[in-house]
């Protein structure tokens, strides 16, 4: 399952990457990107799977005494929570980025903003 | 368990998959802001198969709920938002 | 075509380096010493039973208080890209726009109804973030989601910006507080021993973390509410 | 001691706090901001404090209560402290300067402003690599804040093609952490490091995209056109911070995560950095605007920082000077011509001419310049030398060679830019524009940059292991003159003889022979050439400094005992020089080919010490006798290359004639009769150190022979067809020095007894045409011998001094010069070369062409209509001019008053063949000279033709202006009827194809492909996001097949 998720990760990380080459529309390569962040997301907590184990949480089925035998590492899951955040703060960036873009030039196409080059 | 876990997230990768091919290749945009909210609906799904319900819902909330409808918002807003 | 050829043999070249990551995986068996550490020391240390809440709000809380400051930051910029007045020449977009629809009478009664519940929702999942799935970051975004809500069910509804942008700084300000009282009582910036811990698997334990917890969730909620509001109400502007 | 974390604590405390300010409360809010700041950088002041003057040690910040790895920490130590604190206090300046864009933006901008600057810190302090991280996005989410700031609507456009490129870094980023955290355990930096996680299986790959994630973040090139966008689209105090704190903020974090790194981390760094460095400023070359050509040369300078990261090992306990050094001196410059930039209004290069209208503001540019580039004082000088120096111990030759030729393209296009400057005029449209002269706010913020530029400077002159550049005592008096720009310039001018007439008085004792004859010429003869600057009218703003700096060098050079004193002389000479010859009307091209020309040379000199010093930081002179065999004829040719680019032996020549010929009335000899002996000295020392070394057999001193004849002979050629007299006069400059190459290159006693005399002789007579020629152009307002003639009666101590000179020059007796060929012609009569001796007898008789040229066009013939109400030179410019007629007089009869001197000199090094002096005759092998029987002889000679032409004149028959008769239509070319134009024609078809500029060509060519190289490569920024995207995979997919490769 770990590898199942690790690939579907790494796949989406992909798509979402050719997906951010190949349009030329802003938001869909915002679009784009959020997907290859999802398969981020879906990578790093992959990683911190164990098989056969419960989640970090303790209650009446884990108790701290044999919390290290029986959960899984509780570190990439804060990492991702982190990089979830962050991740929409970026999108909501590029979409508002799109948004005045499109006001200055009333197109979404990125090849039609290379005023600044060479 | 293990058999039916292994089943579940075999399926969940491939719909993940196809939607986001439906968000990179479909044809209107609000669709493929639907799909990208589907993979990360699914993804959360995956979450919970992998012991993170924390994660899951983080998520499920932000990655599949705000971020669409931050998609929305701006795509209300702009007239190109098909392909062009 | 070529762009798709070279974009494609471009990723075929990072492919093989996720790869040679794939190959060069073998999922753990045991914990980690970070990961046992957290699993054998977290309870004693913070109290919290969700150990991933310890991890973020005390373990990494410097992580956890960068995070909230991206989206500050962010909530931040799209206001002030938002409220930028246009360059002058730039043509008003959004004038052939509809009015938009005026949602039925079924979905605003529904709302109505509904945002107190999910507002009580979204508190419940911060202020028990130390104890079940979930914290300040979903909570905060269930609350926003109230206020989506009220957005969706009537689009001209207007929103109390200073408000929001109140609730956002105190929170915030008291967070970094916070952070310094635990620099100033004990072991270190972010620490939660700053209040008792409390019995464990309570409400009330895991010292600072439910109040933190609590700060971030008002915070988050307030700056997606922000953002969301900004964008929303963008197009009168 | 204030916790580190209150930097973090403190500017996120503010910037949450700006959030409960009313909208209107602005000016509030700008105080929070900088209160902010201000506090921020004390903490980190506070902690640099600490560390230096307190010894504090390094400390781990913990937080959260519990010990690494398991929560995070920060560290302050050193480093830290003090990037820290340019982090803030450059977040401070950039506060100041924004005020108006701040107050019209509100709080919000300050409180991403301020975020900006924490994040920055916290990307310095952290010691987590997920933490890292999470600074890294507040970063780049607050860059794409703040590139909005600026008034350019093409700023959005910008600020969204880094958005996707942070998207990108952001995936590689992560999945590297979470892949290194699964092979380590720890997200710690240094536990990492302690696991060694290129050893885990998965480890390295991991490791390698968290490398090129934060490399990328260091806009290499070719993958980094987004931040080239920025640069230019950005407000340009954004773009100092970007380019000053940012880049700084990200190289630390590069340079700790290589701890964690294996063997071929530092390559991959050092592989980036310097085809970054190399790339960018090639780019740099062929751009118009201004801050996009900071962009690149920013973008350069990282690369070169990221070079010297990779290098670390090598440079061992020196790394941090060196590192810092660079880093430090970037920082200050780029961002002191940013904020430069914002007080100009267009953004072409040449409009930056406005500059001119405040001096302050050409002396802060230059003084970035100077620091970017590294010229002394400024630190990165002693690191260059210090780089250098560990490189070339360790045999990375061809590293060497790749900085040292892109800091050569920078300094190309930052002096072009200077020459810009000072020469072009400002268009009409930013003149009208608000004047440069007033905007107080920002000046004081440029003032800051300045003062930390010479800071710096003195600081990294204090931490060396050599004597501090700006504690030398003719520095100190040459900069002090920036002090009294305000003084009239006769005032300045008579302290400036004073000094230098001083400065000699009291070292005069501690000199050497050779020492003294050169002390004498330039301190003494500095002086009275200096007696010609009385002429001049106003402040002459700039003159002094440049002049006095370039004595400061030449002083320095004389009495340099080891490599690094010599090294410093010789740039600090060099510069003043350039700062000199920029000043002529058009010289403006000419300086420039001369700075290029002058640089390369000089790295041409610092790579030969450093090859000859083998791993130590410095050597004596004397020691380069003891280079071992294998690497003496490298050093060799290293430092004969450099010295000649001093003394234009030919190929090397191409700046003189215009440098010299366009310099000022005044400065012209101070660069032609001075100046170029700075090279002479540097041959003397070279061959008197290293004299026979042979290369694959060939003995090198033979090689120099030829130059110095070809030298002699085509400069004299090139000379004969000028029709520009001070042009005439440089010319022949390459010829004479040919000369004294020549008989340097001899090894034997006579021919540096002549070399000596040379150095003498071309002092006076080539300071005494140079300022006689000038008299006469300002006279007459031209250059061009044949739009004179006659003028002798009108001027005639011009004219005196005219012919002393030309017979002092073309060697005839009975004057000095013909001592000089005596000595010369017996010291040939000693060699066994006779090819290149062939040459040198026939440039003799070539040299008699053009010196006649300067009497008979000149002031002889007809009056032109428009002089005949000329007068005279000016006073102050005739009186140098008669001191050296009676110099002249009386060096001929009594040469022995310094021959002797000499010649005693050279006794210990060249035993055999000298001369003796017996009262006023002096004989050699070959026959015997008699000064004063020879003034005698030809004094008689000369009264009785004299005599005899009186008598003649008797009947000559007296020509009317108008008895010309023209045809009846005019000429296209006026000047092609006067008999005195290409006056030497027949000789041209006969002698033409060898002073066919085949030299210009071949630099011409070399820079012309370099300029074309650039044009065709940043066709590569189309501008497009998506397209920068893509460099950016390419960039790291091309590095990884490399590494695959294992071409590393």
């Amino acid at each position: 399952m770990v590898y199942v998720a690790l690939i579907t990760g790494f796949l989406l990380i992909l798509m979402g990457l050719y997906g951010a080459l190949t349009n030329r529309n802003i938001l869909r390569m915002t679009v784009a990107f959020s997907i290859a962040s999802t398969g981020t997301h879906l990578v790093l907590v992959a990683v911190g799977y164990i098989p056969g184990r419960t989640a970090p949480i303790l209650d009446g089925a884990v108790t701290a005494a044999d919390a290290s035998l029986r959960i899984i590492d509780p570190v990439p899951q804060a990492l991702v929570l982190t990089a979830i955040v962050i991740g929409l703060g970026v999108t909501a960036l590029m979409l508002t980025y799109a948004y005045k873009l499109y006001e200055t030039k009333r197109t979404l196409d990125i090849s039609k903003y290379t005023d600044l080059k060479w | 368990m293990s058999t039916v876990m292994f089943v579940m997230s075999l399926l969940l990768a491939c719909a993940m998959i196809a939607s986001a091919y439906v968000a990179l290749r479909g044809q209107s945009l609000s669709m493929a802001v639907l799909a990208a909210g589907a993979v990360s609906l699914f993804a959360s799904v995956m979450f919970v198969l992998l012991a993170a319900p924390d994660v899951a819902m983080t998520e499920a909330a932000i990655g599949s709920g705000l971020t669409t409808f931050l998609f929305f918002f701006v795509m209300g807003r702009v007239k190109g938002g098909k392909d062009d | 075509m070529i762009k798709k050829f070279v974009a494609l043999l471009l990723l075929a070249g990072l492919g093989l380096m996720f790869v040679g990551l794939l190959l060069g995986f073998t999922p753990d068996q045991v914990l980690n010493t970070t990961a046992s550490y957290y699993a054998d020391h977290s309870v004693e240390d913070t109290g919290a039973a969700n150990i991933v809440t310890a991890v973020i709000v005390t373990y990494r809380g410097l992580d956890t208080l960068g995070e909230v400051t991206v989206l500050f930051l962010t909530a931040t910029i799209v206001s002030l890209i938002l409220t930028q007045p246009r360059p002058s020449g730039t043509p008003i977009i959004g004038v052939a726009e509809k009015k938009a629809l005026s949602s039925g009478e079924l979905l605003q009664t529904g709302t109505r109804l509904l945002v107190p519940l999910v507002l009580l929702f979204g508190v419940y999942v911060f202020v028990n973030g130390h104890l079940t799935p979930g914290g300040g970051f979903q909570g905060g975004a269930i609350l926003a989601s109230a206020l989506l809500l009220l957005l969706l069910s009537d689009p001209t509804k207007r929103f109390n910006h200073r408000l929001i942008s109140r609730v956002e700084s105190i929170s915030g300000i008291l967070y970094v507080v916070i952070g310094v009282l635990g620099l100033v009582l004990a072991g270190g910036f972010l620490d939660n021993r700053i209040l008792p811990l409390g019995a464990f698997g309570t409400l009330f334990s895991a010292g600072a973390i439910p109040v933190i917890y609590t700060l971030i969730g008002l915070k988050v909620g307030a700056e997606f509410s922000s953002m969301m509001v900004t964008l929303s109400e963008s197009r009168d502007r | 001691m204030v916790s580190t974390l209150f930097i973090i604590a403190g500017g996120l405390g503010a910037a949450f706090l700006l959030g409960l300010l009313r909208e209107e409360w602005r000016g509030f809010a700008y105080g929070v901001t900088l209160a902010a700041l201000a506090f921020m950088s004390w903490v980190a002041g506070s902690w640099l404090w600490a560390f230096v003057f307190d010894g504090a040690v390094g400390v781990d910040v913990f937080t959260a209560g519990h010990n690494p790895p398991f929560a995070i920490n920060l560290r302050m130590g050193l480093p830290e402290a003090v990037l820290v604190l340019l982090v803030n206090a450059m977040g401070l300046m950039v506060g100041v300067y924004l005020k108006g864009t701040l107050m019209r933006l509100g709080r919000r901008a300050m409180a991403v402003l301020l975020v900006a600057v924490l994040a920055l810190c916290g990307i310095i302090l952290t010691r987590d690599i997920f933490n890292l991280f999470v600074f890294i996005e507040l970063t780049a989410i607050s860059t794409a804040g703040l590139v909005l700031l600026s008034a350019d609507a093409r700023a959005l456009g910008a600020g969204f093609k880094y958005l996707v490129i942070s998207q990108i870094i952001s995936i590689l980023l992560l999945v590297g952490i979470i892949f290194a955290y699964h092979a380590t355990g720890t997200l710690n930096i240094d536990g990492m490091a302690e696991a060694s996680v290129a050893l885990m299986k998965g480890g390295t790959l991991a490791f390698f995209l968290i490398l090129m994630a934060l490399i990328v973040e260091l806009k290499p090139f070719p993958a980094n056109g987004w931040a080239l966008d920025i640069y230019e689209s950005a407000h340009p105090a954004f773009s100092a911070l970007f380019s000053a704190a940012f880049s700084a903020a990200m190289l630390f974090a590069v340079d700790k995560v290589l701890l964690i790194g294996g063997e071929p981390w530092p390559k991959i760094a050092t592989g980036v950095g310097i085809v970054t460095f190399v790339g960018s400023n090639l780019l740099a070359l062929s751009q118009t605007n201004d801050r996009r050509l900071l962009g690149y040369s920013s973008v350069a300078q990282v690369g070169l920082v990221l070079t010297v990261i990779g290098q670390r090992a090598v440079l061992g306990e020196h790394y941090l000077f060196v590192v810092g050094g660079i880093l430090l001196a970037h920082s200050v410059a780029k961002a002191g011509l940013f904020w430069v930039s914002g007080l100009v209004v267009e953004r072409q290069l040449s409009a930056w001419a406005v500059l001119r209208q405040n001096p302050f503001l050409v002396f802060a540019f230059a003084t970035f310049m100077a620091l970017l580039i590294g010229l002394p004082p400024f630190p990165g000088f002693y690191a260059k030398w210090e780089l250098v120096h560990a490189l070339v111990s360790e045999g990375r030759l061809a590293l060497v060679v790749f900085i040292l030729f892109g800091a050569l393209l920078e300094v190309g296009y930052l002096f072009r830019w200077f020459g810009y400057i000072i020469k072009r005029e400002a268009s009409v449209e930013s003149a009208m524009s608000k004047p440069v002269a007033f905007l107080p706010r920002k000046l004081v913020v440029i003032g800051v940059g300045v003062v930390s530029a010479w800071g710096l400077g003195y600081i990294w002159g204090a931490l060396s292991d050599f004597a501090n550049v700006l504690q030398a005592l003719p520095v100190l008096f040459a900069l002090s003159f920036l002090a009294l720009e305000g003084l009239p310039a006769k005032l300045k001018n008579t302290l400036a003889i004073v000094g230098l007439v001083a400065f000699f008085a009291i070292s005069y004792e501690n000199y050497n022979q050779l020492q003294l004859i050169f002390g004498a010429i330039i301190l003494i003869g500095g002086a009275v050439i200096l007696l010609a600057s009385y002429e001049t009218h106003g402040k002459r703003i700039g003159f002094y400094p440049s002049a006095m700096l370039m004595y400061a060098g030449l002083a320095m050079l004389i009495v340099a005992e080891d490599s690094f004193s010599f090294f410093v002389a010789w740039e600090i000479l060099t510069v003043g020089s350039y700062f000199l010859i920029l000043r002529g009307k058009f010289s403006e091209p000419h300086a420039l080919s001369y700075i290029i020309f002058s640089l390369g040379g000089a790295f041409a000199i610092l790579a030969g010490f450093a090859l000859a010093a083998g791993g130590a930081p410095r050597i004596p002179l004397e020691a380069l006798a003891q280079v071992p065999a294998t690497l003496a004829p490298w050093v060799f040719i290293l430092l004969a290359i450099g010295f000649m680019t001093k003394t234009a032996a030919i190929g090397l020549h191409i700046w003189l004639p215009g440098a010299h010929a366009e310099a000022e009335t005044d400065v012209s000899p101070m660069v032609s009769g001075i100046l170029l002996k700075a090279g002479l000295f540097g041959l003397m020392v070279l061959l008197l150190n290293m004299g026979k070394t042979q290369f694959y057999g060939v003995e090198l001193t033979y090689v120099l022979l030829w130059i110095g004849a070809l030298s002699a002979l085509l400069g004299n050629l090139m000379a004969i067809f000028q029709e520009d007299a001070k042009r005439l006069l440089a010319y022949s400059s390459i010829g004479q020095m040919g000369y004294a190459v020549f008989g340097l290159a001899m090894m034997n006693h006579l021919g540096w007894l002549m070399a000596l005399m040379f150095v003498i002789n071309h002092y006076v007579y080539k300071s005494m045409l140079f300022l006689s020629v000038g008299g006469i152009a300002k006279r007459t307002g031209t250059r061009d011998m044949y739009r004179m003639g006659g003028l002798i009666a009108l001027m005639p101590l011009s004219f005196i001094a005219v012919l002393i000179g030309i017979i002092a020059v073309s060697g005839v007796p009975p004057l000095s010069g013909f001592g000089g060929r005596w000595i010369f012609y017996n010291a040939i009569m000693t060699a066994d070369a006779r090819l290149p001796m062939i040459l040198i007898f026939l440039s003799g008789p070539v040299a008699f062409l053009y010196l006649f040229r300067l009497i008979h066009t000149i002031f002889l013939g007809q009056l032109k209509d428009e002089h005949r109400r000329l007068k005279e030179a000016p006073f102050w410019i005739v009186v140098p001019q008669m001191i050296y007629v009676v110099f002249l007089l009386g060096f001929a009869v009594f040469p022995g008053l310094a021959l002797r001197r000499v010649d005693a000199f050279l006794n210990p090094y060249f035993p055999n063949g000298g001369l003796n002096w017996e009262g006023l005759t002096i004989s050699s092998d070959f026959g015997y000279w008699s000064p004063v029987s020879i003034m005698i002889t030809i004094g008689v000679i000369f009264a009785t033709l004299l005599a005899w032409l009186v008598y003649l004149n008797h009947n000559a028959q007296k020509v009317k202006q108008f008895n010309i008769v023209f045809a009846a239509e005019r000429p296209y070319r006026p000047e092609t009827t006067h008999f005195a134009w290409n006056f030497f024609a027949p000789y041209r078809k006969a002698l033409g194809f060898m002073v066919q500029p085949f030299v210009t060509q071949f630099w011409d060519g070399l820079t012309g492909s370099l300029h074309h190289t650039a044009q065709f490569t940043r066709k590569l920024y189309t501008g497009n996001g998506q397209t920068y995207a893509f460099h950016l995979l390419a960039f790291v997919v091309v590095v990884y097949l490399i590494l695959v490769g294992g071409l590393v």
